[in-house]
């Protein structure tokens, strides 16, 4: 039942999102949502008289409809439900006013003014809405918490085409979306204190710990430890934001933007409350505390006055309905901080129902009536209307009845509850007497404001004559005075209303005032009978609670002698402070209204965040290229030095270096002229050539430390790299400019670290014992596994079984002695195979970057290498070597002797390119090496002959060949799958043949033709493409 | 002929490299051809298809023409260092280099890049260039004589003699 | 083999090691272009010379392919930069 | 089925080379390429219940036993990941093939580059073997800078030489470390090292390797001090496969993070003392710059790269938490984060397709016209944002709650400062591109493309179906963290019993 | 040798980290040469250096001790990446063409003007 | 001395000798004072060193294979160098770098004896 009457709302909102609505009539959404709220009232209606057959609750000794499933029992997060007498009450009330309003909408908003959405969101926040008072877990309270922020926000922003709606939905958002991760926080602080506490007979249970009646039950341990101030201070900071409590109310008037039936719904009736009812559900734990009567006390007669005041100097009534409203909630608010000590005994107060119903009632009346004056009269400011009794007979009445509740005339719900606040705060007792007296005299001079604008709202708009006649006329001088001129369409204060400009003043439909009018009239019947409203909400205030006696025992002149007095006097100064009223206004506005609290958020949001965001901005990120990589070094060395720091990281001692090695100090020795030459010469080609010599000592190195196969691919990889960057660099700017030329100490000085992090890492894992250690339980080291399985198997058929692959043992060997070449292929095969993809994925990427969108800008391109180098006077030393004074021109054609000769040589390169292909699995070579050979030789071809003579290489396809090459490798890497090995095993075979002698083959040697046809094609399209520019 | 010399020296590199196996010839046989005909501008690529084969005789003196070329080859390069040597050595400079021009007009493109060649590592002598129409090699000497012409265009009547 | 003993070999490896000093000389101080391109040549050579005289003295024949590469590299990077610095483009 | 876990990795290879034959045909490649793309996804969700079932699954690659040959394992964590993956690659794919770059580009290679891209990916997350980690890196990072500069234009090739040029560093950061793991410890297979760094007993060397693995990845995933190559560079990305980039690549580099700590380096004495604090730090430092970048710019997807970065800050929190709610918590937020960025990657692609441009000063008042678009954004924003009930809210509540019991409350306060300025920023895309008077720029196309909204939508009701199912999620995170803090369980299914004996050998004599 | 390597792994560290901060994108991809250079060498490194090592080629006919080889780890790890620094170099060339090609622009200091996302 | 001692004292002479010519073509690199003169020293002294050490280091160890490598690398190498130098020089023509005419050539006129013909002059 309760997940249904939750869910309901979300469904009939899915429903609205997905109708097809070009074709429906826009009068729908506002049918389905009434249909929707009825249907919910349905369902309340069952549970509530339908007798809970569920189990009894434990704590609370009562019984309630309830719900239960986990979702997150983990983290604290079940979907629990309840039913009791809080969430009955409001469920109440949520779904009764929401049906009020929700006709009345339908009758207010304009068809065309996105009905679909407007509805759909109200759904939402119905559903929320009902979310939050039906939580029993804190946490699930808080998801719907946060949902109807967010559809209040959506809502405010309605009319998102004015910069003031925005505007005041981005600060509605922003304040209580603060609130609620504050609220969160608290609740994750709960969880923590909970889950840490530890009492006799405790026991934490994750998936209860936030009901709650288990907070509750648990208050001992909330209270008693260190963190629990704070935990309540964010909790409250979540309920004071939702609930506009100073210094946080100033987002609610902004909220006013909305349109009214929402203005009516979420900021008068129902959302505002949240914070009010989360109060309730925490007041019971909290209520001995002094804190929170210095917090929520004090939050609450403050905002009571601030809003009083505001409101009384409100030239619109909206805006004086919603400060009314901040003030109210204040009361509500202060109900609860008088809580501590009352006089009647250690008892805390019930819960404030009547206080909510009556605000809501009535507060959710004349935010209708506000609507339908400004349907009707088309300005809401009360300093241009007057008179209106004439036109609008009807609203007049409701107004003045409701107004009469909202002062807390005698007579009307309104006054039962006032004086059911009066009672507490006069009964208030507190440690200091600051407090004491101090609290209720700040409410009571607050409650002097609500008199006077009650008489406001009641008198000013209906009585005496129009203060400004130009309203009676057809103008639309409202619209500009709102200063948003700019859209017509959509503007006037309301959809509807736009359309009614014609009319002059007129009372509102009784679509309009039929809502209204039912809630005004609850007003009056709650009021004559209070007593038996007392009776039915007494029980609803959970006893254990509230302590057994809660209840309101409510009655006219309950305390005769201190109240009625306390009325009178508040009625008499309240209609002098209504006659001052303007005065005072005028007076207000002339000083500036300070409005601290709006300006100190706009200066945190609006300024001190966006700057601070800027600049953060500006100094963490950069453009610069060289900026970022600088910082980026600097950052990770000083990571890295940080941690050798920390860690105590030491070298091992120095090792003395073997006679005969002493010769490889030159090649590092002539690395640092190199180098210099690298970093400072100013042409871009002298640069690249001085790198050359350093790529052969690598080759050097690789030849010390034994490793042929690298010594090979470096050489090659080094003269394909030399090719392509030649082939680029004419595209270039050839020199460097002067201010290039710079000496960067900071560059240098983090490079110096790196490097000496580098070579320190270096030198301290040479002197590790642990390489070559064996592994595991006798198990042979990496290295020695690859040495020793590389050509013979040394699997035994129990090792095969151990890995799951039984009868593998005969195959198993890499068959090769080359164990560089045969980890290649097999050990780490896997490695070789993603290493060709990339060279793939490269050579395509040089095809995209050359084919691609390829636009040109000819001022961008810097051709013309000839010339800028050839005459550059610091290579030609003009001392040494002076221009030749010959007439000596140009060749027109390439070089005779290269292409008669130079078209021999390539073909040693690639027999000998085969020769590396088939030796190397028992010899330094391999695919790669093979590869890079034959590229290496087709590009001879290309630069002996020029493209005339290569036709075919300047048309062939590289990316097929590419293509054929990752076929090739995929398959050998995927065929052994079919035999239900793992991919890429490999066999090998022995064979013989007549005359020609025996071989070998290892259908790794297929895996190696897939990497040399991949590496052809790759090198080779990157050429084709670059020499064809 | 050109291709079948130059298929020779493919399938004896590769023989040479990889083993003197029966094999390793097949192979090496296979791979020469298919790169010498998927390269066409690789000497012989027209005329490898023809199945031309000279008489033994013919052969026979191609191969005596060979070997003198190569020992008058091998005496010019290693006087071509001893020269460089001297002149390295001993403190004096003695070189007065000239770029001198040579007729090459009466021979082929190949025949002109193998004389560069051969000039290139003969004594004091360095081919710098081919002029555009093919009809002169410019050459750099270090000792520029009269006859230095004359002796430069030596080789080519080796070189003619021999193919 | 043993007659190539360590002195000697040290000698070589010396005598190589100058050749490899001076051919750099030229490379990074030019003064022209095509001077260091031209020794790059030398350079790869002596470089050559050095793994070969190295494998000597370590007693593997595993280096004489680098060898070879070495000279194709040399050979293939200085024609490649000529071409470069006399058209502006490698392959044309 | 051996080899049943490479399916992901080889079937979008064999795709990429068959649209490599296919170049000549566009329609051809989107046939081959969507196949691929929507199989991916049952086939990820297929495994991820294998393992959910029968445990950690492991190929050994040419049958080598575990510690020598390369072993592919997937356990729970890779599994996630593989899903993910999987359902963005697809809702990536569908994206493109709705028409949302021009045919001419499309037709070059970008399907076949995307297909690598994805193989790559699902290979990172599959592989356990750190150097073959590197080299799938390397497939990842190759095939995003090409497509990244594939357009050429719009200032791609700078920003891409930029985001290739802080990558490279990182993967030569990369190199040594896994050079150096090799060296200091004699294993490059990510189990067999996490036994010999417990055998070794050697804290000062594992915390340098660990602390140079943490900068590698720690650079991939764009925290704090190293994310420079990130935000401008992904905007600049294909539209379509930038969803793919911004939903998995940088969570690739925090996988690597996930699995390589809890496997490696727990051991009390590094983690506690140097890589807690470290990470930590590094955390709070993401998520505060981030978010505050974010909330300075005035391009959608700008905010929306500032916006990775920030909540990258918050899986690298979780990890510094260190313990099974905290790592569970990460994985959540992983979930969550990585759908959710990625479609709202794709609204604002799909802004920029139908409208021109995705500036928030040039586009305005797209409520009115795309209802469903802005439900759409209001969606996946406000589950960026972390609003309950949609996804982004348990994962983030999670992390404070965990962070609050470990003690950790300064950086529990940093992540909630981040909160509430990402649902600013959230919100001023709002505000200026969604509400507004409608604004259009003046080099709109003149034909929209729906089709491309619905790939959107369908991602978003991903997302929308891991917050209905967000009890059942955080389950299979719990478990998969239970898996990643229990490393027995990773070393026994890699090396088998001898393994799991030394490991367990190391760690008795490691104890005082 | 321990020290001989470690002094080059530095030389070239500290000339591939410098020029990777210069200012001329050029000078950057020397920069990652070189750094891809002083990588190789680290790795190459981590096999460790003994005198009496031969290649990890293994030869049938001489029953040799597995010790008497060099570690092949290492360098098979290198080949894979010298392969990948290539491909990742060649790409990179390119792409500083096509860079400076479209912005004229070596030194990358300014964001590309966003209207050019047109 | 049995024959592979002298084989193998040869081969050592032949290093040495290929050594020397090494050494002269660097020496004469930077010795000699223009770029044509240059190339003189490096394309044939240290080709023609490289002849030397490379058949007397494989002749030294001796099996076939490497002999066969080291004719091909040489064989390679003749072909090579030549052209190697003539583009060096051809470039260097084209860049109007002037061979000087003697060793003290600082400043010098055109070569008097040097008539070079311009292509296509006529």
């Amino acid at each position: 039942m309760l997940p249904f009457l939750l869910l309901l709302p979300f469904f009939g909102a899915a429903l609205l999102m997905l109708l097809p609505r070009e074709r429906l009539s826009p009068l729908i959404p506002a049918q389905a949502t009434v249909m929707v709220t009825l249907g919910c009232l349905a369902l309340l209606g069952v549970a509530t008289f339908l007798p809970p057959s569920l189990e009894l609750q434990e704590i609370t000794g009562e019984r309630f409809h309830h719900f239960h499933a986990d979702w997150m029992p983990s983290i604290g997060l079940t979907f629990s439900l309840w039913l009791d007498g809080p969430a009955l009450f409001f469920c109440w009330m949520v779904l009764g006013i929401g049906l009020l309003i929700f006709v009345y909408a339908g009758f207010y908003m304009d068809p065309a003014d996105s009905p679909w959405r407007f509805f759909g969101t109200m759904m939402l926040f119905m559903g929320s809405m009902l979310g939050v008072v039906m939580s029993r877990n804190a946490l699930l309270m808080f998801v719907f918490w946060e949902l109807t922020s967010l559809t209040s926000f959506i809502l405010i922003g309605h009319w998102h085409h004015k910069e003031s709606a925005r505007k005041g939905a981005m600060r509605a958002l922003v304040v209580t979306g603060l609130g609620g991760l504050c609220l969160m926080a608290g609740i994750a602080g709960y969880f923590w204190i909970l889950s840490t506490a530890s009492a006799p007979g405790y026991v934490f249970d994750p998936s209860t710990a936030l009901n709650w009646d288990s907070l509750w039950a648990n208050r001992e341990l909330l209270l008693n430890h260190p963190a629990s101030v704070a935990c309540l201070m964010l909790v409250l900071l979540g309920a004071f934001t939702k609930s506009a409590q100073f210094p946080f109310h100033f987002w609610l008037p902004g909220a006013m933007e909305a349109p009214t039936p929402v203005s009516a719904f979420l900021h008068a009736a129902t959302m505002v409350k949240a914070g009010i009812y989360l109060l309730g559900r925490l007041y019971p734990i909290y209520w001995s505390w002094e804190l929170w009567l210095i917090l929520v006390g004090s939050a609450g007669v403050i905002t009571m006055l601030v809003g009083g005041f505001m409101a009384m100097t409100s030239r619109d009534l909206k805006q004086l309905l919603a400060h009314s409203t901040v003030s109210q909630l204040g009361l509500l608010t202060a109900y609860y901080g008088f809580g501590f000590d009352r006089a009647g005994g250690d008892k805390p107060l019930p819960m404030d129902l009547l206080l909510v119903l009556s605000h809501a009632m009535f507060k959710g009346a004349l935010f209708m009536i506000v609507g339908v004056i400004d349907h009707g009269a088309h300005t809401r400011e009360w300093t241009r209307l007057g008179g209106l009794r004439k036109y609008m007979p009807v609203t007049t009445v409701l107004t003045i009845v409701a107004c009469a509740s909202m002062a807390g005339f005698p007579l009307t719900f309104g006054f039962v509850a006032k004086e059911l606040f009066l009672k507490t705060a006069l009964s208030l007792h507190a440690s200091s007497p600051l407090l004491a007296y101090g609290l209720p005299a700040v409410a009571i001079i607050a409650s002097l404001f609500t008199v006077a604008y009650s008489l406001r709202m009641a008198v000013s708009p209906f009585f005496g004559k129009p203060r400004d006649p130009s309203i009676h006329e057809h103008d639309i001088y409202s619209i500009e005075e709102r200063g948003d001129a700019e859209d017509d369409a959509h503007d006037g204060s309301d959809g509807a209303a736009s359309h009614a400009h014609a009319a002059g003043v007129h009372e509102g439909g009784p679509g309009l005032l039929i809502p209204p009018g039912i809630l005004v009239l609850a007003c009056l019947v709650a009021g004559f009978w209070s007593p038996f409203l007392g009776d039915l909400l007494s029980p609803l205030v959970n006893a254990p609670f509230y302590g057994t006696e809660s209840g309101f025992t409510v009655a006219f002149f309950h305390h005769a002698d201190k109240l009625l007095w306390t009325a009178v006097f508040l009625f008499g100064v309240g209609v002098l402070v209504f006659l001052a009223g303007k005065r005072i206004m005028e007076s207000y506005e002339r000083a500036g209204s300070p409005a601290i609290f709006r300006h100190a958020y706009e200066a945190i949001f609006d300024r001190a965040i966006p700057s601070l965001a800027a600049w953060t901005a500006r100094t963490s990120q950069t453009p610069s290229l060289r900026r970022s990589i600088a910082v980026f070094f600097a950052a990770a060395f000083g990571i890295v030095v940080a941690a050798m720091g920390y860690s105590g990281f030491g070298l091992p001692g120095a090792i003395a270096i073997p006679a005969g090695l002493w010769m490889a100090t030159l090649p590092i020795a002539l690395t640092l002229p190199c180098l210099w030459v690298a970093a400072t010469h100013r042409v871009l080609l002298v640069r690249v050539l001085a790198m050359a010599p350093i790529g052969f000592f690598v080759a050097m190195f690789f030849v010390f430390f034994r490793a042929p196969d690298l010594a090979l691919t470096q050489i090659l990889v080094e003269v394909v790299i030399l090719i392509v960057l030649l082939m680029v660099l004419f595209r270039l700017p050839q020199r460097f400019e002067p201010r290039q030329l710079r000496f960067d100490p900071t560059a240098g000085a983090i490079a110096l670290v790196g490097a000496l992090v580098m070579a320190a890492l270096t030198y301290s894992a040479m002197g590790s014992p642990w390489r070559h250690a064996p592994t595991l339980e006798g198990q042979p080291s990496v290295r020695d596994y690859y040495l020793g399985n590389a050509k013979y198997p040394a699997m035994t058929s129990e090792e095969a079984a151990a890995i799951g692959y039984p009868g593998a043992s005969n195959m198993r060997s890499g068959g090769g002695t080359n164990v560089v070449n045969v980890t290649l292929v097999d050990f780490r095969g896997i490695d070789t195979f993603g290493e060709i993809i990339v060279l793939g994925i490269s050579a395509i990427g040089v095809l995209c970057l050359l084919t691609v969108n390829r636009r040109r800008r000819s001022d961008n391109w810097r051709g013309g290498a000839l010339d800028d180098v050839g005459h550059v006077s610091d290579i030609v030393n003009p001392e040494t070597h002076r221009q030749l004074e010959m007439p000596y021109r140009a060749w027109p054609s390439p070089s005779l002797l290269l292409s008669e000769i130079g078209r021999l040589a390539p073909g040693f390169v690639l027999i000998f390119a085969a020769v590396l292909f088939f030796a190397g699995h028992n010899a330094p070579g391999g695919g790669f090496i093979a590869g890079l050979m034959v590229s290496v030789g087709l590009a001879m071809v290309l630069i002996a002959v020029s493209w005339t003579r290569s036709r075919h290489l300047e048309r062939f396809d590289f990316v097929r060949l590419i293509g054929v090459g990752l076929l090739v490798a995929l398959l050998t890497v995927v065929v052994p799958e079919l035999f239900g090995l793992p991919f890429l095993t490999s066999g090998h075979w022995h064979f013989h043949l007549p005359l020609l002698g025996g071989g070998e083959f290892a259908t790794a040697a297929i895996f190696d033709l897939g990497v040399f046809l991949l590496v052809v094609g790759a090198t080779m399209l990157v050429v084709q493409k670059l020499g064809k520019e | 002929m050109k291709g079948y010399l130059y298929l020779l020296i493919l399938v004896v590199g590769y023989v040479l490299v990889a083993g003197v196996t029966p094999m390793n010839a097949l192979f090496a046989a296979v791979i020469a051809v298919a790169i010498i005909k998927a390269m066409p501008q690789f000497p012989g690529h027209e005329k490898l298809s023809l199945p031309g084969i000279a008489s033994p005789a013919r052969m026979g003196r191609i191969a005596a023409n060979l070997a003198a070329f190569s020992w008058d080859f091998i005496v010019d390069l290693t006087m071509a260092n001893l020269v460089i040597a001297w002149e390295v050595w001993t403190p004096r400079d003695r070189y007065r280099p000239r770029l001198v021009e040579v007729k090459v007009d009466d021979l082929s493109d190949f025949e002109t890049a193998m004389l560069a060649s051969r000039i290139t590592l003969t004594p004091g002598t360095l081919s710098i260039d081919v002029t555009e129409d093919r009809q002169t090699l410019i050459v750099h000497a270090m000792y520029p004589g009269e006859d230095t012409e004359a002796s430069l265009r030596r080789p080519i009547d080796l070189l003619r003699k021999g193919l | 083999m043993e007659y190539f003993t360590l002195p000697l070999q040290l000698a070589a490896l010396a005598i190589l090691g100058l050749s490899l000093v001076l051919v750099m000389y030229r490379v990074l101080h030019g003064p022209h272009i095509l001077d260091r391109v031209m020794c790059i040549d030398g350079v790869a050579l002596i470089v050559v010379c050095l793994i070969a005289v190295w494998n000597v003295r370590s007693g593997t024949t595993f280096f004489f392919d680098s060898i070879l590469l070495l000279a194709i590299a040399g050979f293939v990077s200085t024609v490649a930069v000529c071409k470069y610095l006399e058209r502006g483009d490698v392959i044309e | 089925m051996t080899n049943l876990i490479l399916t992901p990795i080889l079937l979008p290879m064999a795709g990429a080379v068959a649209c490599l034959f296919l170049r000549g045909s566009l329609g051809a490649q989107r046939t081959v390429a969507g196949a691929i793309a929507t199989a991916m996804v049952p086939l990820a969700l297929y495994l991820l219940s294998l393992v959910w079932r029968d445990g950690i699954q492991v190929v050994r690659a040419s049958m080598w036993p575990g510690g020598y040959g390369i072993v592919f394992a997937l356990d729970l964590l890779g599994a996630v990941m593989l899903c993910l993956a999987a359902v963005t690659f697809a809702a990536s794919w569908w994206f493109v093939a709705a028409g949302a770059m021009p045919r001419a580009q499309e037709k070059a290679l970008v399907h076949p580059l995307f297909l690598l891209l994805g193989a790559g990916v699902n290979w990172a997350f599959t592989t356990g073997d750190l150097f073959n980690l590197f080299v799938s890196f390397e497939i990842i990072l190759l095939s995003s800078y090409v497509l990244l500069a594939h357009e050429n234009g719009r200032g791609q090739t700078r920003e891409g030489l930029k985001f290739m040029l802080l990558n490279m560093i990182a993967s030569i950061f990369f190199l040594a470390s896994a050079g150096l793991a090799y060296g200091m410890f004699g294993a490059l297979n990510m189990a067999d090292l996490a036994v010999r760094i417990a055998q070794a007993g050697q804290p000062a060397a594992a915390t340098v390797l660990g602390t140079m693995l943490f900068l590698t990845f720690g650079a991939k995933a764009a925290v704090f001090p190293l994310f420079f190559w990130m935000p401008d560079a992904y905007p600049k990305a294909p539209r379509g496969i930038v969803a793919y980039f911004s939903g998995i690549l940088t969570k690739v580099g925090v996988y690597c993070l996930y699995r390589m700590f809890p496997l490696m380096f727990p051991a009390a004495e590094t983690f506690a003392g140097w890589f807690q604090p470290l990470i930590l730090a590094v955390g709070a430092g993401t998520m505060l710059v981030g978010v505050l970048c974010a909330l300075s710019q005035m391009t959608m997807k700008r905010i929306l790269s500032f916006h990775i970065i920030s909540q990258i800050g918050y899986m690298i929190f979780a990890l510094g938490i260190f313990t099974k709610l905290g790592l569970a918590a990460g994985i959540f937020f992983i979930i969550h984060q990585i759908i959710v960025k990625a479609s709202m990657f794709l609204v604002a692609d799909a802004v920029e397709v139908n409208e021109g441009s995705q500036e928030l000063s040039k586009v305005g008042g797209l409520v009115a016209v795309y209802p469903g678009l802005a439900v759409i954004f209001l969606f996946a924003s406000l589950s960026l944002a972390g609003i309950p009930p949609l996804s982004g809210f348990y994962g983030k509540y999670a992390l404070v709650v965990e962070g609050l019991v470990r003690g950790h409350t300064f950086y529990v306060v940093v992540s909630l400062v981040t909160s509430i300025l990402t649902l600013m920023s959230m919100m001023k895309i709002w505000r200026y591109a969604f509400w507004r008077d409608r604004i259009r720029p003046a080099n709109a196309p003149v034909h929209g493309n729906r089709g491309v909204i619905v790939a959107t939508g369908a991602l978003v009701a991903v997302s929308i179906v891991v917050a209905v199912f967000s009890g059942p999620i955080m389950r299979l995170s719990t478990a998969t963290a239970e898996q990643m803090i229990d490393r027995e369980q990773y070393v026994f299914a890699v090396l088998g019993d001898r393994g799991l004996a030394a490991l367990r050998a190391a760690e008795e004599a490691s104890k005082p | 040798m321990e020290l001989l390597i470690t002094l080059f792994v530095f030389v070239l560290y500290f000339g591939g980290f410098y020029l990777m901060m210069r200012r001329h994108v050029f000078e950057v991809l020397l920069g990652t040469l070189l750094l891809t250079h002083a990588t190789s060498m680290l790795l190459i490194a981590m096999g460790g250096w003994k005198p009496e090592e031969r290649p990890p080629i293994l030869v049938p006919s001489a029953e040799l001790p597995l010790s008497a080889y060099a570690d092949p780890v290492p360098q098979a790890l290198i080949l894979t990446a010298i392969v990948i620094g290539f491909g990742v170099t060649a790409y990179l060339v390119v792409l500083i063409m096509r860079g400076n090609e479209e912005m004229n622009d070596m030194e990358m200091t300014e964001r590309p003007r966003e209207e050019d996302e047109a | 001395m049995s024959l592979s001692d002298a084989l193998s004292i040869l081969c050592i002479a032949l290093i040495f000798a290929g050594l020397f010519f090494v050494l002269t073509g660097t020496i004469g690199v930077l010795k000699f004072k223009d770029l044509y003169t240059r190339m003189h020293a490096i394309s044939k002294g240290t080709t023609f060193g490289f002849m030397f050490v490379l058949i007397g280091c494989a002749g030294l160890m001796g099996t076939p294979m490497d002999m066969g490598k080291a004719l091909l690398a040489i064989l390679f190498q003749f072909l090579t160098a030549p052209i190697a130098s003539h583009m060096v020089g051809r470039v260097a023509m084209k860049k109007g770098i002037r061979p000087i005419s003697s060793p003290d050539d600082e400043a010098p006129g055109v070569p008097a004896s040097t008539v070079i013909r311009a292509p296509g002059a006529e």
